[in-house]
């Protein structure tokens, strides 16, 4: 029988190893795995390389494992918000590595590698400070840089609906990143909203097919990371 | 006089077509959403994975699962849909987005665009979808205030800062005129109301001409 | 006001022109716009290069328009099957060029067009016949071959439900190549068995966003292939 | 005795794991949805866009929008999924496809697969999802008869017919034998009833050996 749910946060964690790439789903709150990356702490693997679209809000979730001193490397588009205190500070003391990549490129590379390609040329970042260093080539009309695939190791991604064969739904544009990252990790933990019996997804909706999946958690009311922002700015 | 931030947004809104998708940048661009032409349908898209943007929801209908590019609570309007990273950028790129309008740090007389590090030293590195969207709009324009607020121009001859995207821009909306790029620079196709070209140009650090027919940016009454 | 409904099938034609390639959705019979085929047969187009997963079967749809002799080229995967009657006899007659692309990287050179990226490296084919001719380069353990993005001028699709901006759901495994078809030609045109009023569609549930299609028209009773196929067999 | 269709089907179905993830190729290989394990769960892929399907419908059932890569009508179990062909080759080539089960006109003792083409000159060349999933499966068998209808081997020293893919195929079942294939050839691991290694070993053309505690195929009762 295939049962993908696993009983609790810690028990999911537990394929993570020191020195892992992890892929972590969500554009700024929207689809972040704030509980996932609470157990990734509790769990306490570290010189981890993360890639996620921004470096964290606040004091929680992502920005809490960075604080933790867990994350030797990030890879994201946009590692800059009015909140990203904890990694401006690691990223000002030479604490943390960045590597930048535009988000298409980013979404790109991903799905590159959840689709089994090798590198592909792409125009985005031809004649920028961001394709210094690669492969340019022309074909046709245009020039492109050669990208390669991004893999990890382990995918934390945030879903709504889930059944026992790892069948996801997500919420709105909570989607993001989390399919593509699905697709592109040897280990993809999902948590979901709702956990619900096989066949209760119409399979017209799937949107990650189990296959793309291997444990599934139910956190059934997850943080809200901008209440608590809210909350910590409060008196 | 030169144009608030809100007739800027308005000035440009009117160029955008019946029917059109466009990418609106984070910023001064995302006020262009306020002012689109009644009785035409143009459909928003959003980067994290949106086609469909509607207003701003009433404080009390915030969801933080539907925010736009800027991380702001949006709607979804009827006929609007959600997609993934990888699809959202496949619209950009595959030739699907009409129009992307652009904040902008420099903007070059050869369309070099430069919006996303002005390359201090101390800044953190962050690119976010401008270079994709730049390069992947079938029409690129930004909407920019003239000069910086030390009054350096921000309409030059070539981009100091990096790029984000060289030969992309074919217009730009600032609050003094709308001003082409063609093959010999910046063309004036529009100025603010009082304002005279030579002001314009006065303020602009590439080579400039008064383009032919050039006319008064008509606001609303 | 966005309206992409087309009255008719002819209309919706109009766009296309001598020697496009067009993409056409299907596997066999599932998916596959048989009455777009009908209409561009009475359209007119001549020398076009067909991107077609099979040959066509028996003597309608894509069999129909290859036996009017309006197609230069195929590209597919399999052009074989029990009922390509018409295909075979063109070919062998030599009336006719095909390119043979494995299915898996078919679909992804569509994808890659869709996508707006350019080519990309694929394992798939090396060290075969398919691999002749095609750039090969090593990255890490594996070979790969160089590919090309496959764009089309037009797409003809089958879908199940539309709306008047375009928003597409198919049926079952009937959406096989229409999603990344429509994703990847200047003008796509879907033939849908239900239009429906916009807002309709669950804005999770669309498959296809309208923002990759042109066209829609109402096939509210598509012809089924196989009972064409039982039928003619019938004495 | 040599096995039925039914028999290598049967015996084949033996060693998929239960959860695997698996893609029966058209053929011979798709008999072996019949003889799947009880108690195991089991997902066939379809690479037409299909996982979860289950078995052939009652005639009054069949659905032409439901069909597997063979063209034949099937169903869908509960907890069954239908995607584009795009990301159903993702699943394929991205590692998620556990075992790929294909037919063959002749595997090598390197492990080489040819399935696809004769290279007759009045062939149509038609090659569908075979190379992908040959490469892109985690693990590759092949299921076919041990000789041709006259009698030539298909297990050979090097195939002569256009390859599907170099070095994939891991073991083959056949109505003589189950064979690995490893770093020195051929290696019978299992003999089918009333079959003597040496008339495997003379009906296959390459380099063979009889593995270690080679036994015997067990049928069902």
């Amino acid at each position: 029988m295939i049962d993908k749910r696993v009983d609790s946060l810690a028990a999911a964690m537990r394929p993570i190893r020191d020195g892992h790439t992890i892929h972590v789903s969500g554009f700024g709150e929207s689809g972040c795995p704030t509980e996932l990356l609470h157990a990734l702490i509790e769990h306490g693997a570290r010189g981890l390389t993360i890639v996620y679209n921004n470096a964290g809000n606040g004091h929680l979730g992502l920005a809490a494992l960075l604080e933790a001193g867990r994350v030797r490397k990030m890879i994201c588009s946009y590692p800059r918000s009015s909140h990203s205190v904890v990694f401006d500070r690691l990223y000002r003391a030479g604490a943390i590595e960045l590597e930048v990549v535009p988000q298409g490129t980013l979404a790109e590379r991903i799905r590159a590698a959840g689709a089994g390609i090798g590198p592909f040329y792409c125009r985005t970042s031809v004649g920028t400070p961001l394709a210094d260093g690669k492969e340019c080539r022309r074909f046709g009309d245009h020039d492109y840089v050669l990208e390669h695939p991004l893999r990890a190791d382990v995918a934390l991604i945030k879903a709504e609906t889930a059944d026992r064969w790892g069948n996801l739904t997500f919420r709105k544009a909570a989607r993001n990143f989390a399919p593509i990252m699905a697709m592109a990790a040897d280990h993809t933990i999902a948590q979901a909203r709702r956990l619900v019996e096989l066949g209760a997804i119409d399979p017209e909706q799937v949107v990650t097919p189990g296959a793309f999946v291997d444990a599934v958690v139910r956190v059934a009311n997850p943080i809200s990371e901008y209440e608590a922002l809210l909350a910590a700015k409060r008196p | 006089m030169s144009l608030t931030r809100d007739q800027m947004a308005w000035r440009m809104a009117q160029d955008i077509a019946d029917g059109a998708y466009v990418n609106l940048g984070i910023g001064l661009p995302e006020l262009v959403g306020n002012h689109l032409p009644p009785g035409r349908e143009i459909v928003l898209h959003s980067e994290n994975g949106i086609l469909g943007m509607g207003p701003e929801p009433a404080a009390t209908e915030r969801d933080y699962d539907l925010i736009n590019a800027g991380k702001k609570p949006v709607t979804l309007l009827p006929g609007g849909a959600y997609f993934h990273h990888a699809d959202s950028f496949a619209i950009v790129r595959g030739g699907r987005l009409d129009l992307c309008v652009l904040g902008a740090f420099q903007v070059a007389a050869i369309g070099d665009l430069a919006n996303w590090s002005t390359g201090a030293p101390d800044a953190i590195p962050a690119v976010g979808g401008a270079m994709d969207i730049a390069v992947g709009a079938r029409r690129c324009v930004v909407l920019t205030e003239h000069t910086t607020r030390d009054g350096k121009p921000k309409l030059v001859e070539r981009c100091t800062y990096p790029l984000t995207a060289p030969g992309v821009v074919r217009r730009v909306y600032t609050d003094l005129a709308v001003v082409d790029i063609d093959a010999g620079g910046f063309v004036v196709v529009e100025l603010a109301p009082g304002i005279g070209f030579e002001a314009v140009a006065a303020r602009t650090g590439g080579p400039i001409r008064r383009g032919d027919g050039c006319g008064i940016i008509a606001l609303p009454g």
